[in-house]
């Protein structure tokens, strides 16, 4: 490859074979915008966590009544300016219940992304011993998984959530079964991905060279294999928060998702949608919330998969492992001059 | 074209092993789903007597594996049913009558097609002119504010949920503006403008989420080829930049953008349940939402079954078009 | 004026100094090889050579003129004139310079309509022709193809028609011959050669091989760290070199008519083949790599397996270590028969960059087979990798190092360590040498005839240089379509080769001598035409 | 108020309210913030009247139907023995004659019933209806293939209890009796001074034998009323009626039938039809809703709005939200706790959780608050708006529990806003003042319902909701008291198993009764009486409010509906 026209790509032509956490956050600090959502996102994650004392200095919480706030005659309309913000409920109150917004969004916080990533790590966890198991196992484990892992693509999400939120017993905690129900259906994508990745790893010669130290598969796996993955992984889990904070809000919607009183911001949109003309801030508050964080995570996943490896994680974003067939598969060598 | 024909074979084969796959898992699924059918077909106030009538009539106490051998015979010899007065045949493939309309399952779900198919097909063109559209104009405006305005918005579309754009659209267009009717299904046959005219809003709303992450994959799939060695050729050729960007690096990005296309047909055949819910349109989505909360098994199975086909479908005909763009695939 | 007038030419990325004050100048219809290793900077001035520069970041000096255009000062149109018009380029990979998506006709056909007003049927007609005229049987209906459809010789071709298709005055081929087999890059030298006598038009060839630039070019410029060693004509330099970096250049060059020293190689077969044979694919689209190979391996001598792309020998190179289970026939170690891998026949990789686990520290890797064999002491364990990292000419300091850190030359030092720890008794060495530049080639070879000698390794060398196979080898056997045509000892097989192929294979070596060159040139140019 | 369609399921009790409710909004003339535009014209016919509803009208045979008064658009093509009074508020919980000439004739001990038929009754073929034809319809609703009417029939004609219906058992029903083709007679197994009022659902429909397709009967019933069905597609979701040319005003003085032509077009989300509704665009402008409420972001909006405001109508109907205990559990068998919860439950949080005071009236009884039923005012253990407690915390105590209680509130998920998570977060946030810390446990639609009404497995206090099938205490006690009604085996909707051998005395007592005034005060008193009890705590009672498109004439709210009716509608 000349030079030139890598020399924009100087970082990424870099990563192609680098590697290490410390050089992974190297580069992705030097992505602006990255580094900006990371924060965004770390901010998040911590407001979430810190939920209880940010509403204890508020002085609210996210589930006391406060009628006075409302004009019950109007439907509970917050009686206040602006969705009754004021020194005490500083983002306003709840049309119908008078709760504090402010507390019920960063508790909201805490469902939604909790739901969000505990789900993510779920798909993740069951792709990869899915999409691996296929990779590795012989032809008819092969052809089993895929076939498998086909009918959980083909599987309607939402149809198969209301069902089983139905079946399991109410006395289980709500956001876990969400959760677990999110995880355990949608993790076809991921098991695709990985499973073509792992072919590709699998070819590589470092595998082959540790085939032949003397290791079992299960090690190889583990040591040669699942590290090669992250990159793809993280990446393609970078998008699925988003879309499982979505999914939850849509099963929200369906009526299904957490339930009253715990906040969540799925449910809070869900709820506030019909507000749109009365009480405009109702729906803005969690829409908004909503859009940071998945404009965040978007962008960082970007930073991401430029950091760990621009190349060949952006294929990931096809989703079905068609990575087979195309050519430039094959590994950069020493003969093409890097600057 | 053997190598073809073969692919034809394998394929409907896996097709109808995954949908005996998913009408097992439905029917065990919603076996044990709670929500006691006789009662809810019967009515709240039935008399337990009563209630028991109606299971026998629906046989509701056969074991699990005989309702489900009942299920496939239906499919393969059809069967019969009587509607009180008297005896009708319900042709194969019968996917049986409903628990609650004792109407068959098969004409019902012929009946509410047509407006999934508008509803997906219309948005999926949409979908795939903005999303295609706004990732060739970032890529062709790279860097420039064009090309954040433009990411911005789609991640606008893809983080808000579909009912709440869908409301708001509707409100605000419909409503306020009064520019477009609320939207009603009108069937194609009758009058194609008003059809469109009335799909528009829920076209809209489903395309603007799904559109995203065409722009993305468009985008980052056109800048991956713009990185690659072909293209550096054409601009050591004198080749513009205009022809570099529309014809080779968006040639790149087709066959990931088919392969995404066929994946996202699941994923906006679920959008559609949100959509027909929130416009009213009485396609499949609605009634597959309304057969759950009555556990009205039949049709349940019916939906999902239909609409697997259609997602295994638009796999297998994206994996040939793929193998249309790129001549390089071989189809397994 | 001359065609190509550089002047001081320097080129810089961030804090990287590719191109240091480089001059030179290339007369119309001569021809000029910018030769050196890695990193010398000789692509980036290709590249400079057309502004391919332009807003991307690098920062130019100096002065360039091609063609009398000034392409520092060139606007975009002005340079987008000279691009294929004037000076047309041609790369190393052509699969990956192709757009794989569009017809190989339809490609050429874009680039002349850039230029030219021409209607999209000449320009087709054009396509054709140039394809015609580059050596593409049947080029009308060939010209429908895609790249994937043609052979990599064929490829390199239609890249050089698309060169021709404007008739340009200068022709810059960046390693035009690097990715293809020896016979064909004799035959896309020829094709320049030609092409360059008929049009009249200047070469530009960037060429990290010697041998590649004796053949095809008056004057040759040695580069190194972006700065010119040495320029002059052909024979000079290259005949009689007056820098010390051409000389050492040079003297790496292995040569495909010296003999070797042989090495000690005892009676005793350690590794034995008999009847191997693999297919891949299943049903009609089964074919076999490997067909009937039988061979031995004895005791400490080295084994040479020669072939082009697609000839078997890394297929066979795989069963012979056990990383493929053979169809038919086996492989037996000490006169054992033998199922899967066996630490005892290791491996040393063609690519130092995939065969390191980018993730794990080189030390890691290293110590895989001594952990693998149930050592659990660290100290022992460190103390060996660090003894085995010193024997290959590293540091044992570098054991936490990750492989990135490393150049090609010392990947591949690693390589030999890790294959060294397990204790082994054969090494199959694949293409061990073949991403190296030839001063690091040389030093890795003389490293594994070294290694040979002290721990009495028997080596199987898997390699498409001949004369890096001539080199190292004691016995060669010479593949073609998955199996052997020729095999016995080196010198018996070099200097005086039974089977056609193999002739057509030494004839197809580059000499460093033009004269030489020339005389075989002419030659080929007769056993083509008979 | 959103209720996707998955939501607003057909189940359980909730239906009652549903399919009687089929109204609409209305301006009553009794209520002052609403006046439809109505007043300033008089009503022609003509038209096209549109109905935008939620639930599809599935199940359109009369045999399937379960009603209240013979629902409000079946009632455009069911006629029935006797009917809903079609007149404003309280006139309007009044039977009258429909197809027969007086509201039935009882014998001494009200258990046998006789009624006459009108002359001249003719179905839309222009064939005359006959008695025969309504015994047929009766017996037909008996079938399995058509189950889904009021038990009443079952549970009160003789010897019904077995039957299955014309098509398995072709003796018929012996009960009733048709001695010629005007007359038709029934024989009841014990007093039922309301006989009347069961008369209005359409199993009283009149069916041709010759003409009944069993399941498929619904596609195209015949019609005795105004309107005939020329269009019913995916089950009711789209209905299309037309005019009925042998029907005629001269013998139906209740029914209307301005337009010309309805249109049920259904499976719309409620916020939808009620933004087309206050757009009123086009066809929308003579458009009503038959189920669908105001919204409290929708009123919120519409009380600013003069116009629109014009356009609300506000009506009631017999329906009461509550909490219900089962005594059988733990701690719920102490009276103490129950009344500890009664005094600490903050009214008007709930009130508010259920769309605020112009969508729902606190109640302290559980008899809604209308003449009709006997409404007895009473407030047994004083709650106040917000809760009192004070006095709860004090009950607690006395019932041994001096540091507070924790207990388990089971609900819907249904978003219904009857028995809905946010009434129950509602109820808990009052509760932990008293010191009472709620868990809630809800339940998806059908599991809940499963749920709550078998005795075994009911939990011990849970939100509940009953709806009158009549305006009569009858209705309305009877199922939730009467200890004859505890179903061991089936859907069971006495609450709190309470089996007391007075209470059950005082219902036959009532029951007998044939003035109905008389009995509706026993019913208040007998209300009172279990009150004491605290068996359940009345927390509201639904107030309907319902926007019409701006061209609606002539609307008509009754308080046995609380929602327009369709039968007085105009559109020109």
């Amino acid at each position: 490859m000349s030079e030139a026209l890598v020399a924009t790509q100087a970082p990424e032509a870099l990563a192609s074979g680098a590697s290490g956490a410390r050089q992974f956050w190297r580069r992705l600090r030097t992505q602006r915008a990255a580094t900006v959502a990371a924060g965004i996102v770390a901010l998040l994650v911590l407001v979430a966590l810190a939920a209880p004392l940010l509403t204890a200095l508020e002085g609210q919480d996210p589930t006391t009544y406060h009628p006075s706030l409302i004009d019950s005659a109007r439907g509970g309309v917050p009686t206040g300016s602006l969705g009754g913000i004021s020194g005490h409920h500083w983002l306003g109150v709840e049309p119908q219940t008078g709760r504090d917004l402010f507390a019920r969004l960063v508790y909201g916080a805490r469902v939604s992304l909790g739901v969000a990533f505990s789900a993510t790590v779920i798909q993740v966890f069951v792709g990869l011993v899915v999409g691996v198991a296929a990779a590795l196992g012989g032809r008819w484990i092969d052809q089993l998984l895929s076939r498998i892992t086909d009918i959980f693509v083909a599987l309607p999400l939402m149809i198969m959530s209301l069902a089983l939120l139905a079946i399991v017993p109410q006395s289980f905690p709500r956001p876990v079964l969400v959760t677990l129900v999110i995880g355990l259906i949608s993790w076809g994508s991921i098991a695709k991905i990985v499973r073509a990745q792992t072919l590709t790893l699998k070819g590589l010669d470092y595998v082959a060279a540790a085939r032949l130290s003397g290791w079992g598969a299960w090690r190889i796996a583990r040591r040669e294999l699942l590290p090669g993955l992250a990159a793809p992984v993280i990446t393609y889990a970078s998008i699925l928060i988003p879309v499982n904070i979505s999914v939850e809000a849509a099963l929200s919607f369906l009526g299904v998702g957490v339930k009253p009183p715990t906040p969540s911001w799925g449910q809070m949109l869900t709820a506030a949608d019909v507000w749109y003309q009365a009480a405009p801030q109702y729906l803005l508050l969690p829409a908004g919330a909503l859009f940071v964080t998945v404009l965040a995570l978007a962008v960082l996943g970007d930073g991401v998969r430029t950091a760990l490896d621009p190349r060949a994680a952006s294929r990931l974003g096809v989703g079905t492992g068609r990575g087979r067939g195309r050519g430039r598969e094959a590994v950069t060598t020493a003969k093409e001059e890097s600057a | 074209m053997n190598g073809f024909g073969g692919f034809l074979l394998r394929r409907t084969i896996g097709t109808l092993a995954t949908l005996l796959a998913i009408s097992v898992i439905v029917y065990v699924v919603f076996y044990v789903t709670p929500g006691n059918v006789a009662q809810i077909t019967c009515g709240p106030r039935c008399s337990p007597e009563q209630v028991h009538q109606v299971a026998q009539q629906l046989h509701l106490d056969d074991p699990l594996y005989v309702r489900y051998w009942h299920f496939l015979q239906g499919l393969v010899v059809g069967q019969d049913y009587s509607t009180g007065t008297s005896v009708e045949h319900c042709s194969a493939p019968c996917l049986g009558l409903s628990y609650q309309t004792d109407q068959q399952v098969l004409s019902i779900i012929l009946t509410r097609l047509p407006v999934s198919l508008s509803l997906v097909t219309g948005a999926m063109v949409l979908w795939l002119v903005l999303g295609v559209g706004t990732g060739v104009l970032s890529v062709w405006r790279r860097g420039r504010l064009t090309e954040r305005v433009l990411t911005g918005l789609t991640l606008a579309g893809w983080a808000t949920p579909v009912f709440v754009i869908g409301l708001v659209l509707m409100i605000v267009v419909c409503g306020e503006l009064q520019l477009l009717p609320f939207p009603q299904y009108v069937k194609f046959t009758d009058d194609p403008e008003q059809w469109a005219w009335n799909l528009l809003l829920p076209w809209f709303s489903l395309a603007l989420i799904e559109s995203a992450a065409f722009a993305r994959m468009t985008r980052s799939s056109m800048l991956e080829t713009l990185a690659e060695d072909h293209i550096r050729t054409f601009r050591a050729y004198g080749v513009g930049e205009r022809s570099i960007v529309g014809r080779h690096a968006l040639r790149g990005a087709l066959a990931p953008v088919i392969a995404l296309n066929a994946n996202n047909f699941g994923s906006a055949v679920g959008g559609a349940v949100l959509t027909e819910t929130l416009f009213g349109l009485p396609g499949l989505g609605q009634e597959l939402v309304h057969a759950v909360s009555v556990v009205d098994l039949p049709v349940v199975v019916g939906v999902v079954l239909v609409v697997g086909f259609f997602v295994v479908l638009a796999n297998a005909v994206a994996d040939v078009l793929y193998a249309v763009a790129d001549r390089r695939v071989v189809l397994t | 004026m001359s065609l190509v007038q550089v002047t001081d030419l320097t080129v810089e990325f961030g804090d990287l100094r590719a191109v240091d004050g480089l001059s030179f100048t290339l007369e119309r219809g001569a021809a000029l090889a910018l030769v050196g290793e890695s990193g010398s900077g000789k692509s980036t001035v290709a590249s400079a050579l057309l502004g391919l520069h332009h807003g991307t970041g690098a920062r130019l000096g100096g002065s360039i003129e091609v063609a009398g255009t000034d392409v520092q000062d060139a606007s975009d149109a002005e340079l987008r004139k000279l691009r294929g018009a004037k000076a047309a380029m041609v790369f190393q990979d052509p699969l990956s310079s192709l757009d794989p998506y569009y017809a190989i006709g339809d490609q050429i056909a874009e680039v002349y309509r850039v230029h030219t007003r021409a209607s999209r049927r000449a320009a087709r007609a054009r396509a054709v022709e140039v394809l015609d005229r580059v050596g593409i049987p049947d080029a009308r209906s060939r010209s429908r193809s895609r790249p994937h459809e043609f052979s990599g010789g064929m490829r390199q071709r239609a890249l050089i028609a698309m060169a021709l298709a404007c008739e340009p005055e200068l022709l810059i081929a960046d390693e035009p011959t690097t990715a293809l087999d020896v016979t064909v890059q004799a035959q896309i030298l020829d094709l320049l050669h030609t092409l360059r006598e008929e049009t009249g038009m200047g070469l530009l060839l960037v060429t990290h091989d010697v041998g590649v630039a004796a053949e095809s070019v008056d004057r040759v410029l040695v580069m190194r760290h972006g700065r010119v060693v040495e320029q002059g004509p052909v024979a000079g330099v290259l005949g009689a070199p007056t820098q010390p970096y051409t000389r050492e250049l040079l003297s790496a060059v292995p040569r495909v008519d010296a003999a070797r020293v042989p090495s000690q190689a005892s009676e005793g077969v350690v590794l034995e083949a008999s009847g191997l044979r693999r297919e891949f694919g299943r049903g009609k689209r089964a074919f076999a790599a490997v067909d009937d190979v039988s061979l031995t391996v004895h005791r400490g001598e080295t084994l040479g397996v020669v072939g082009e792309s697609g000839s078997g020998k890394t297929t066979l190179g795989r069963m012979l270590v056990g990383l493929l289970e053979p169809t038919a026939g086996e492989v037996r170690y000490d006169g054992h028969a033998r199922v899967g891998v066996n630490p005892a026949v290791q491996m040393v990789f063609q690519d130092p960059v995939s065969s390191l686990n980018p993730r794990r520290s080189v030390g890691e890797s290293i110590a895989d087979p001594l952990r693998a064999r149930g050592e659990h002491d660290e100290g022992r364990i460190r103390g060996r990798v660090t003894e085995l990292l010193e024997r290959v000419g590293l540091e044992g300091a570098h054991y936490q190092r990750y492989p990135h850190e490393f150049s090609g030359g010392q990947r591949q030092r690693v390589g030999i360590a890790r294959a060294l720890a397990a204790d082994p008794r054969v090494i199959v060495c694949d293409e061990p040498v073949s991403a190296l530049d030839v001063t690091t080639q040389a030093q890795v070879v003389a490293l594994l005839g070294e290694l040979q000698r002290e721990l009495g390794l028997a080596l199987v060398f898997v390699a498409h240089d001949l004369a890096v196979v001539r080199q190292v080898s004691d016995r060669v056997a010479v593949m073609r379509r998955g199996r052997i045509v020729e095999t016995g000892p080196a010198d018996e097989v070099y200097d005086n080769p039974q089977d056609p192929y193999t002739r057509q294979l030494l004839a197809a070596v580059p000499a460093l001598d033009p004269e030489v060159a020339a005389r075989r040139r002419a030659a080929r140019r007769e056993l083509a035409s008979a | 108020m959103r209720h996707p369609s998955v939501t607003s399921a057909r189940a359980a009790y909730v239906s009652l309210a549903l399919v009687v409710a089929a109204g609409a909004a209305a301006c009553g003339p009794k209520d002052n913030d609403a006046n439809g535009s109505s007043g300033d014209s008089t009503p022609h016919k003509g038209g096209t009247l549109t109905v935008l509803n939620s639930d599809p009208q599935t199940d359109f045979d009369p045999a399937r139907l379960y009603t209240s008064g013979g629902g409000n658009v079946p009632s455009l093509v069911f006629r029935t023995l006797t009917t809903r009074n079609r007149a404003d508020g309280a006139a309007g919980t009044k039977v009258v004659p429909d197809l027969a000439t007086d509201t039935g004739r009882p014998s001494k001990n009200a258990t046998v019933w006789t009624y006459t038929l009108k002359k001249g009754l003719k179905y839309e073929d222009g064939t005359a209806i006959t008695s025969a034809d309504i015994k047929y319809g009766i017996e037909r609703s008996f079938a399995p293939e058509l189950s889904g009417g009021a038990p009443y029939l079952r549970d009160w004609l003789v010897g019904a209890a077995d039957y299955q219906g014309p098509y398995k058992d072709k003796k018929g029903l012996s009960a009733i009796e048709t001695p010629d083709d005007r007359t038709i007679v029934f024989h009841l197994n014990k007093p039922e001074g309301e006989f009347p009022f069961l008369a209005t659902q359409t199993q009283f429909t009149p069916v041709p034998q010759a003409k009944d397709t069993g399941t498929k009967y619904e596609e195209h019933p015949v019609s005795s009323g105004p309107y005939k069905v020329v269009k019913n597609e995916n089950d009711g979701e789209h209905l299309v009626l037309e005019r009925n040319k042998y029907w005629s005003a001269a013998v139906d003085d209740q029914r209307k039938a301005y337009p010309d032509t309805i249109d049920v077009q259904s499976g719309l989300d409620s916020s939808v039809i009620n933004q087309r509704l206050s757009a009123s665009q086009g066809t929308d402008a003579a458009a009503v809703t038959t189920d669908t409420n105001l919204g409290p972001a929708e009123l919120a909006k519409v009380t600013g709005d003069k116009e629109l405001a014009a356009r609300v109508g506000t009506g009631h109907f017999g329906y009461t939200n509550y909490i219900a205990f089962n005594p059988k559990v733990k701690p719920f068998d102490n009276p103490k706790v129950r009344q500890a919860i009664s005094y600490a439950v903050d009214r008007s949080s709930v009130v508010n959780a259920a769309g605020g005071s112009a969508l729902a009236e606190p109640a302290t009884t559980f008899l809604p608050n209308q003449k009709s039923f006997g409404y007895t005012p009473y407030d047994l253990f004083p709650a106040g708006d917000t809760g009192n407690a004070a006095k709860a915390k004090e009950l607690l105590k006395e019932a041994g529990y001096p540091n507070g209680l924790t207990v388990t509130l089971t609900h819907d998920n249904a978003d219904n806003f009857k028995t809905s998570p946010e009434i129950a977060t509602a109820i808990q946030d009052a509760l932990k003042k008293a010191g009472i810390t709620v868990k809630l446990q809800g339940l998806e639609d059908n599991n809940y319902s499963d749920t709550v009404h078998s005795v075994k497995t009911e939990p011990g206090f849970f939100l509940a909701a009953w709806g009158a099938d009549w305006p009569s205490g009858g209705p309305f006690l009877a199922p939730i008291f009467d200890g004859r009604q505890i179903v061991k085996d089936g859907a069971n909707f006495n609450a709190s198993q309470l089996n007391d051998a007075s209470v059950n005395a005082e219902i036959d007592a009532i029951n007998k009764l044939t003035d109905l005034d008389a009995a509706a005060q026993r019913w208040g008193a007998l209300d009172k009486k279990i009150g004491a009890q605290a068996l359940t705590v009345p927390l509201f009672h639904p107030v309907y409010k319902r926007l019409v498109g701006k061209d609606i004439k002539n609307v008509v709210i009754s308080d046995w509906t609380g929602v327009l009716d369709i039968s007085q509608v105009a559109v020109k």
